[in-house]
């Protein structure tokens, strides 16, 4: 084959990024075939994913790579491309798959809105961003894209401007994940002026930092790894940075879907991975990764227990699966993580898309307040609990496997690692389980308001239900090739079977746990709370964690800017009224003086002259 | 008896400028007396400018005759040296005689006979003070400087009183008295330690003697600088010894307030030159010692003095008179850098900065009084809100204003600036780091006096609303010095190198 | 310092007894209240000083001395005082700070003549002077100071004129 | 001492007087005179100078008549400022002087 | 093409002979006034167009220069001794090159998107474009000009105008923000004119048989610095040769009061309090020039004086200046976050963005110098860029505060999304012009101070803040009632709008199109360093 799609790679983000042009240009004017602009642009965007995707497949291409020069000053380069890999086209087609059919099923969900047309252009530009980020060759064009798909997860999250609570979260999410992008930033500072030949390209990371003994010091290394981690863990909302993501909520769930479930926040997992020889170079960095990610998938999904919002629920389920894939990274597999984050963006964003048709049905989102919607919505509780099945780690779901394959992973590192897992597994069944039964089972506490949603919607969940059963198999212990594919290693399966039951194991007891207490009603529900009611309102408030950063941080920074503030108004402005006013207090000396009476004019100059005559003649004669 | 040297009629020649003005006063004096009352005493004015003009033509003359000359013989002495005609006294005499021109001409029509009911005497007892005040810039003996220095200083209480219906004018006269005769007596009582320890009073003598009376009695020496200095001091408005400035400046007739700020500032700076250079060239090429230190250091302390207490006393004066009195302060501080400084190799051209630095003054000051003699009389007091929204009354007015206001904060591209600059370069040249930023640092706060002029005519509205009435020599004086302003500004190679080709340091300044 | 190697010549004698005269003459001026009082001391000092002229040998100059200030300037100012009045005349309100500030300046000034005075090293010889004093100061007025002798001409002339101008009344315009 | 010192002295002391009259006097009248009694003290230096200075010569007495006469036209100029002064204000006392200040 | 052309002293002076024709219009007639003035600032914009298009970096500005000797100034002739008499002189120099036509081009675009802006102007239309335009004439002249004094005399020249603009157009508090303005700035004035007469002085000292002459002129100050053995042959045989040269103290003291100058200018904490009431009281289009384009006139000082007379000087100053770039950073952005007026708001954070301008300067590599100018391009447009909207939003709302504005997304779609933009390029926002800059002064510096860059970066965090936190403040959020019916930005007002914001992301896009044009604009100045200081 002399040309390859490979080549044509950059055409992905183009085909969105045109959509977005097109749609910015026409304004308000494209209420009715603003959609299908997007629409459009993104499936472009899929079917050349696709194309690339299975001509790596079936050829084993080399990584294509292409990179022009970009900014050059003096002897210095940087430069900007794309570089086709396995993992990047694996990448791709999540990314432009969700997108499309977020973008399908956003017609239907965003049907009504006044700016609809505004809310698919910022759909389109990140999806041309996060497919620019997927492909960029080098870690500074990486950045650039990373900060990219940042703001248009900002304007999606404030997308409903006027609520103010859309606007606090847009904020928080853009404030708190920039913290995250600083770490990037200084990472990629360090790398700029360490690596050989200034180099920041992906290829030379690789080499440079797979080299054993390399040409930079292993403290540096572990630096920049973690300060590249910092980046990941804004991105990804891994604790302490997760407190923007269930915020992030506000936005529409279309968005919530594409954006806070399936492709940015993955981001941050896949940065690691596209820049693992550098923590695997580091094992402080690898142990740290790991433990945050283990703690991260713990911590959120017992939060998620006691959550009552829909969406609220499934980002910390977010959350806590994006610890899930760092504590594989973890633990050295990115395959696992890959794979995690490869089914999770179909599961989760099936889930999202879910629990939109459901919001959409309902008009509400808290949880208690719903119930046997599954009689009105058949099609949205048929795919919403496949999708929670997938989550909550029962085969044949996808999330069985990939989940596996994480769990085994840390199993054959570190027991304890396997542990919190397991119990982090195990609260995700418990908490998808009460989701489920709460919102579908049971009587209907509305007034039958609920209806199906558009098959416009309906549509796409399918698809994604599909997907969350089918994609699994793509890598199980018993004949997996995506580890290889994407790592170019022969899979190392410890697939014991032990990882296999315990996680069927806790999964199922969740489930069951759930149908005891929500379904059944065999245990009470405020069977915890009220006896630990310390401890239901500690996870309902997500551990305090916002409220100590408010205390901690938040408040002492706004003191401290009041203070500055005041120390410049009074200090740093009071010095220089002050040289004002001692500057005309000399003329009013002046003025003083000059009293209208002459012998005291007289009297001045005479005194003037006798000091001025002892001072200086006085200097010789004493 | 042989030595006696007289004045002969060719010595005459020479003193023509001089002569024509002492003519002219008594022939006005005697034309005041004869004229009839009802007639306006106008008519007197245009004859003391028709005078005026006289005496620079001859003055003129006097100066290209001498280019006639080759070499050396630029300068001539009358009588043993007791008058010079030379380039230093020629030049700051066509100052003089054209600024006391610009005041005279400026003031026909606007000077009104129920202020000044000696109208007739104010205009011609200019001529005796403009003839002081050439005197002053042209003799080389202590005798005839003091007499110089006499004749504009008592031409001038006279002057100051021409108000004779208003207390001000009087009080401010007394006042000028006081401070002025005491100022002369101590100016006096200097010259006649100088004299003492010389044996001299003619500045050669005084230059030859010099290493003896060094020798002998310093200290008188030294006493006889400092009481100098002080009197000095006192008739330039030095701080601490302006004090008087600001009420006499206010009491006084406007005109003879700018005669007084320009012409008896300028002819006091052109006796101190006579007479302090003369010390510092002798100090500079004679000894190293302390006592060349000291005295260049008093004047640089008092020109720093002068600058930060006129231009902060200026900052919060709201009476325009008082206020360009102050700025007149901080000014002959400037004005007294060239001289305060180390004259060396690389620093000789005391002269060119003094009197380009002087006709700047000069034209800008006059300007500005001619402007504010119109708007206070609009405005109905002399205070600074009187200029309030000129700009909507008098545009042209305003922006020549403004113009002479930005020369005098020494913004470029105008007289002021370049005048400071030389003189700025002047003080890097000799290393004088800190009188420069004291130069620079009063000149920057000088702009919030200046600019609070300028925040009136602009910014502000007024409480009249109709337009000035502006007598056509005013006018025609105003837009002059504007364009005087801007041609120093634009033009300063010219009248420098005019001024470099003239004057020759050894000739004109060093009496020998 | 204070080494007053005085010889107590007859010279001596008159300068001490005329000197004393002087001194008594201008502190009694400033410690009077009364105005004529004032202008009578001081124009006794202004006598003590013409006598001192003499000792000087400037004879000329001290005879013009006591024409012009014991005759003319004396004069003129008594007549200053009866054409003003004074009414607050002897009670003069006290201004101790002026005064006090006044004396520190006027005996420090004192203080550094004194010692520049001291510390001079002036010839002991003493050139004799023309003897026709008058004259040969006829003769320099006349011929080296021609020039400022004009101008003092001048200079009276413009002092006569302004005080005229000055001092004389306005008729009434009407 | 030498007599030139003393004489020196003198007029020193007079000067001095005369400043202090000038500074604290409050009748303007006294304060002119006081000027005069100043420019009286520098007469008496001249002239002493004039015959014991460096080279005694009669320039010093002719300054001093130079002197004497500014000191007569000055003294006469004063007092008729102060004349046109009291028609306005009625007093001459030196401290009533203050309509002009600030 | 543009060899006979003297087409910097056209772009110097096009607004100048723009202000004398507006002298003589009618002043009821605005609307001709305006055009007028608006064609005056086009024609040197389209100069300088022309210029860029032509310019090749390799040549530097050799290509376009225009040099003529203005004044000569006889001194001394007395007692000299070895020569005659000596001159001062000062030329007529005019010169481009990489480093400053980025900001001519600045100057270019932003002049005339105030002017554009200038609808709000509602009052004594003509003095003010006689005024605007001066004030046109004096930014040229000082990215321009090569001579010492004719730089000073341009320099001032702003200041005048400046003071007008504010005093008689502004808001409240504009006399005293006048006048404050005029005196700080007249303060820096002042020890820039003192180190550059030192420098004349000593530095611009250049001889010929009979006469020695002080000269003004970059070029001549420049070569006795690279080559001071030269000059120390000129005064070798004369007596007191010493009086004529530089000594290091000298040298320190001239390089400590440009550092104020151009420090107060930029203005560096604690010189920074002046412009906080500049940006609050002058009029918007005012503060689009003031802020745009004046500021960096300070960069630019700092660069083509500062460092590249000084490079020594710098060098051992290097920590501190970073330093003092950290502070401007943080405490500019630390306490933007706290204001409750978004035009202060806006004033802090150029103090921030500033500092990393000095970031960049401190760091002596080319990157950073590049970022540094880069930075300052980019901030003039981003502010001229947001100014603009604060203009047309204080037309309609009548406030600033952020209190009291809100969910003006709603009425106002189109400004509140200009001003997203402007905000989002403001922190730093990939993809938008102020990243480059950020990035390049960031990298440049941090090869050498690792940790105080570091620091530095935190304040791209606290640019998030201030910016989104007021910005947000502004557009979204419920919309009060009075706001509900507002006009968007009509089409005068829109243009300058997408223009500038049109080249922010151009120049976040395609930052060569700047950096080409500097590419050998350091060159002197690193070799010089690497010589001198020994790398």
């Amino acid at each position: 084959m002399s040309t390859s799609f490979a080549e044509y790679a950059w055409l992905v983000p183009v085909f969105p990024l045109a959509a977005f042009a097109i749609l910015t240009a026409m304004g308000k004017g494209a209420r009715k075939t603003g959609p299908w602009i997007g629409i459009i642009g993104t499936l472009a965007s899929l079917v050349l994913s696709l194309c690339i995707a299975f001509e790596r497949m079936t050829d084993n291409a080399d990584d294509y790579s292409k990179s022009i020069e970009w900014l050059q000053v003096g002897s210095l380069k940087l430069s900007a491309g794309f570089e086709v890999t396995n993992l990047t086209s694996l990448m791709l087609v999540v990314v432009t798959l969700v997108s499309f059919l977020v973008n399908v099923y956003s017609q239907g969900y965003m049907r009504d809105d006044d700016r609809i047309s505004t809310f698919f252009a910022y759909v389109a530009l990140f999806t041309s961003s996060m497919l620019g980020l997927v492909l960029s060759d080098n870690l500074l064009t990486f950045y650039i894209f990373w900060e990219l798909v940042g703001v248009c997860s900002f304007l999606l999250v404030g997308f409903w401007y006027h609520k103010p609570e859309a606007k606090a979260a847009a904020k928080k999410a853009f404030i708190v994940t920039r913290i995250g992008d600083l770490g990037l930033l200084i990472a990629l500072l360090l790398l700029f002026w360490y690596m050989p030949d200034h180099a920041l390209d992906f290829t030379t990371i690789h080499n440079v930092f797979s080299t054993p003994g390399g040409v930079i010091s292993v403290g540096i290394t572990t630096l920049i790894a973690l300060l590249i981690f910092v980046g990941a863990v804004g991105k990804s909302g891994q604790f302490p940075l997760h407190t923007w993501l269930p915020d992030a909520m506000e936005g529409p769930t279309p968005i919530s879907a594409l954006i806070h479930a399936a492709t940015m926040v993955a981001a941050g997992v896949f940065l690691v991975a596209r820049t693992f020889p550098i923590f695997e170079a580091s094992d402080a960095a690898m142990t740290t990764v790991a433990v945050i990610g283990a703690f991260t998938a713990i911590f959120a999904a017992s939060i998620g227990l006691a959550q009552n919002d829909i969406k609220r629920i499934l980002a910390y389920s977010t959350v806590s699966q994006l610890g899930y894939m760092m504590l594989a990274l973890g633990v050295g597999s990115v395959s696992a993580a890959m794979f995690h984050l490869f089914t999770h963006a179909f599961f989760k964003a099936l889930l999202f898309l879910g629990a939109g048709s459901v919001i959409h049905g309902a008009h509400t989102q808290d949880i208690r307040e719903m119930g046997g919607l599954g009689k009105t919505m058949k099609i949205t509780a048929w795919t919403f609990g496949i999708g929670a099945l997938a989550l909550s780690g029962i085969p044949p779901f996808a999330g069985f496997w990939s989940k596996d394959a994480i769990l085994a992973a840390a199993l054959d590192k570190n027991g304890i690692l396997f542990a919190v897992g397991a119990i982090a597994a195990f609260f995700t069944a418990l908490y998808m389980a009460r989701l489920y039964f709460l919102v579908f089972a049971g009587k209907p506490k509305q007034d039958g308001h609920a209806h199906e949603s558009p098959s416009v919607m309906t549509v796409p969940l399918i698809v994604l239900a599909i997907l969350s059963v089918v994609a699994g198999f793509v890598d199980t212990p018993f004949k997996g090739w995506l580890g290889e594919w994407l790592t170019g290693e022969a899979p190392e399966h410890h697939g014991s079977g032990i990882v296999m039951v315990v996680s069927v194991a806790v999964g199922l007891l969740g489930i069951y746990i759930g149908w005891l207490v929500y379904v059944k009603g065999t245990v009470r529900r405020d069977a915890v709370s009220s006896r630990a009611p310390a401890l239901v309102r500690t996870l309902e408030r997500k551990y305090y964690i916002d409220e100590l950063y408010d205390l901690l941080i938040v408040k002492p920074l706004r003191s401290f800017g009041k203070a500055l503030q005041a120390f410049d108004d009074y200090i740093v402005d009071g010095v220089v009224r002050l040289a004002g006013y001692s500057t005309s207090a000399l003329g009013r000396l002046n003025s003083r003086l000059q009293s209208g009476q002459v012998q005291t004019y007289a009297l001045t100059a005479l005194i003037g002259i006798v000091i001025l005559a002892l001072a200086i003649a006085g200097r010789r004669f004493w | 008896m042989e030595h006696l040297q007289t004045l002969t009629w060719t010595d005459a020649w020479y003193l023509a400028p001089e002569v024509t003005l002492s003519i002219a006063t008594i022939v006005l004096a005697l034309l005041d007396l004869v004229l009839p009352r009802r007639i306006n005493r106008d008519i007197i004015g245009w004859l003391t400018l028709a005078g005026l003009l006289a005496s620079a033509v001859f003055v003129v003359w006097l100066m290209f005759d001498f280019k006639d000359l080759e070499g050396a013989a630029q300068v001539h002495t009358l009588v043993g040296g007791s008058y010079r005609i030379d380039d230093f006294g020629n030049l700051l005499k066509l100052v003089f005689i054209g600024a006391s021109a610009f005041i005279v001409f400026s003031s026909l029509g606007t000077v009104r006979d129920e202020e000044i009911p000696i109208k007739g005497e104010f205009y011609y007892l200019l001529l005796p003070a403009v003839l002081g005040a050439m005197v002053m810039s042209s003799s080389g003996d202590l005798i005839t400087l003091f007499v110089g220095l006499e004749l504009l200083s008592i031409t001038s209480y006279i002057l100051v009183a021409a108000r004779k219906n208003a207390s001000q004018s009087s009080e401010a006269a007394f006042k000028y008295v006081v401070t002025g005769g005491v100022a002369s007596a101590f100016i006096l009582y200097g010259m006649s330690f100088l004299y003492g320890v010389i044996g001299s009073t003619n500045l050669a003598d005084i230059m030859s003697g010099m290493q003896g009376a060094m020798e002998s009695s310093e200290a008188l020496i030294y006493v006889s600088l400092f009481l100098m200095t002080a009197g000095f001091a006192a008739k330039l408005a030095l701080a601490p010894f302006h004090v008087w400035a600001s009420d006499v400046y206010q009491g006084a007739p406007t005109p003879v307030t700018a005669f007084l700020a320009v012409v008896a500032k300028g002819a006091a700076f052109a006796m101190l030159y006579r007479i302090f250079f003369m010390f510092m060239t002798y100090f500079t090429l004679n000894t190293d010692g302390v006592m060349k230190h000291d005295v260049f250091l008093a004047l640089a302390v008092l020109s720093a003095a002068a600058m930060i207490v006129g231009t902060a006393g200026a900052l919060r004066q709201r009476n325009v008179k008082r206020l360009l009195a102050l700025s007149g302060v901080a000014n002959a501080g400037i004005l007294l850098i060239p001289l305060a400084l180390d004259l060396t190799r690389l620093h000789s051209s005391v002269f060119s900065e003094f009197i380009y630095y002087l006709i700047a003054y000069a034209v800008m000051n006059i300007g500005a009084f001619s402007v504010l003699t119109i708007v206070a009389r609009s405005a109905g007091n002399e205070t600074i809100s009187g200029f309030a929204g000129l700009y909507h009354r008098a545009p042209w007015t305003a922006a020549g204003m403004t113009i002479l206001l930005c020369s005098l904060a020494g913004l470029p591209v105008t007289g002021g600036f370049f005048g400071k600059l030389f003189i700025l370069f002047a003080t890097v040249q000799t290393k004088t780091y800190w009188l420069a930023a004291i130069l620079l640092v009063t000149t920057v706060v000088s702009y919030a006096v200046y600019f609070s002029f300028i925040r009136q005519m602009y910014l502000r509205s007024g409480e009249v609303d109709s337009g000035l009435r502006l007598s056509w020599p005013a006018a025609v004086s105003i837009w002059l010095c504007v364009a005087g302003t801007l041609v120093l500004g634009f033009l300063p190679k010219p009248i420098l190198e005019w001024i470099d080709k003239l004057f020759e340091l050894p000739f004109d300044m060093l009496v020998s | 310092m204070f080494n007053f190697n005085i010889d107590f010549s007859g010279e001596f004698f008159a300068f001490f007894s005329l000197a004393i005269c002087a001194i008594v003459g201008a502190v009694l001026a400033i410690n009077f209240t009364k105005v004529v009082h004032i202008v009578m001391s001081l124009a006794f000092t202004f006598v003590a000083l013409a006598g001192l002229y003499i000792l000087l040998n400037a004879e000329f100059v001290a005879f013009v001395q006591v024409l012009l200030y014991v005759g003319a300037v004396t004069i003129l100012m008594i007549f200053g005082i009866m054409m003003t009045k004074h009414d607050g005349e002897g009670q003069e309100p006290a201004r101790p700070l002026l005064e006090t500030l006044a004396a520190i300046g006027c005996i420090c000034l004192f203080g550094i003549l004194f010692f520049a005075i001291r510390n001079a090293d002036f010839p002991t010889e003493v050139a004799p002077l023309p003897d026709d004093n008058t004259r040969a100061i006829g003769l320099e007025l006349f011929s080296r100071y021609a020039v400022p002798f004009e101008l003092i001409s001048v200079l009276l002339t413009v002092a006569f004129i302004g005080a005229v101008a000055l001092a004389k009344r306005e008729e009434d315009p009407q | 001492m030498t007599m030139l010192a003393s004489y020196l002295t003198l007029a020193a002391v007079l000067f001095c007087v005369g400043l202090y009259g000038v500074l604290t006097k409050r009748n303007a009248i006294v304060v002119l005179l006081c000027i005069e009694l100043m420019l009286n003290a520098v007469n008496l230096n001249l002239i002493a100078f004039s015959k014991y200075g460096v080279t005694p010569s009669l320039t010093g007495q002719i300054f001093s008549l130079f002197t004497m006469t500014v000191a007569a036209a000055e003294a006469a100029v004063g007092m008729a400022v102060l004349i046109v002064w009291y028609r306005n204000r009625a007093t001459v006392n030196v401290d009533e002087f203050d309509e002009l200040r600030g | 093409m543009l060899d006979n052309v003297p087409i910097l002293s056209l772009i110097t002076f096009a607004p100048l002979v723009g202000s004398l024709i507006v002298l003589l219009l009618p002043g009821q007639r605005s609307q001709w006034l305006r055009i007028t003035a608006i064609a005056f600032t086009v024609i040197p914009l389209a100069l300088t167009l022309w210029l860029f298009a032509a310019y090749e970096p390799s040549v530097g500005g050799a290509a376009y220069t225009e040099h003529e000797t203005w004044l000569t100034i006889p001194l001394n002739k007395e007692l000299l001794q070895g020569f005659e008499s000596s001159q001062l002189r000062f030329d007529y120099h005019l010169t481009v090159d990489g480093i400053s036509m980025p900001l001519v081009i600045l100057t270019g675009i932003v002049s005339t998107m105030a002017a554009l802006a200038t609808v709000h102007i509602r009052k004594r239309w003509k003095t003010f474009y006689v005024l605007f335009l001066l004030l046109l004439t004096g930014i040229y002249g000082v990215f321009l000009s090569r001579d010492l004094v004719l730089f000073f005399i341009f320099f001032e020249v702003t200041l005048i105008p400046m003071f007008f603009l504010i005093g008689i157009w502004g808001y409240y508090g504009r006399e005293k923000a006048a006048t404050r303005f005029l005196v700080y700035n007249g303060l820096g004035s002042a020890a820039m004119l003192l180190s550059f007469l030192l420098l004349i002085a000593t530095l611009g000292l250049s001889a010929t048989d009979s006469q020695v002459i002080f000269s003004g002129n970059y070029d001549v100050l420049l070569a006795n610095l690279t080559d001071p053995q030269a000059m120390a042959n000129l005064t070798a045989d004369q007596a007191g040769a010493a009086e004529f040269l530089l000594n290091d103290n000298m040298r320190w003291g001239a390089f400590v009061l440009l550092m104020i100058a151009f420090g107060i200018k930029v203005p560096i904490f604690p010189f920074h309090t002046w412009m906080l009431r500049v940006h609050t009281e002058a009029p918007p289009s005012i503060v689009m020039i003031h802020s745009g384009i004046l500021l960096k006139m300070g960069v630019y000082g700092l660069i083509r004086f500062g460092a590249f007379l000084f490079p020594e000087q710098l060098h051992d100053w290097s920590t501190i200046i970073a330093i003092l770039g950290v502070i401007n950073i943080l405490y500019g952005a630390i306490i933007a976050c706290v204001q409750r007026e978004f035009k202060l708001v806006l004033a802090y954070s150029s103090i921030s963005h500033m500092g990393i301008v000095l970031l960049g300067i401190a760091s002596l590599e080319e990157v950073g110098l590049q970022g540094a100018i880069y930075q300052s391009v980019s901030h003039g447009l981003i502010s001229a860029l947001l100014f603009l909207i604060v203009g047309s939003l204080y037309e309609r709302t009548q406030t600033t505060q952020l209190d009291e504005l809100g969910g003006l997304a709603k009425s106002m779609p189109f400004m509140s999304g200009i001003l997203l933009v402007g905000g989002l390029a403001s922190l730093g926002l990939p993809g938008l012009s102020g990243f480059v800059g950020e990035f390049l002064s960031f990298l440049g510096l941090f090869g050498s101070m690792k940790w105080i860059t570091a620091i530095g970066v935190l304040g791209v965090l606290f640019a998030a803040i201030y910016v989104l936190r007021s910005i947000l403040s502004i557009t979204y959020g419920r919309t009060p009632e009075a706001f509900e019916n507002m006009k968007d930005a009509r089409f005068i007002e829109a243009l300058p709008m997408i223009a500038l914001a049109a080249l922010i992301v151009l120049l976040g896009v395609y930052p060569s199109i700047l950096t080409d044009l500097m590419q050998n604009g350091f060159n002197g100045l690193l070799e010089q360093l690497h010589t001198r200081v020994g790398g």
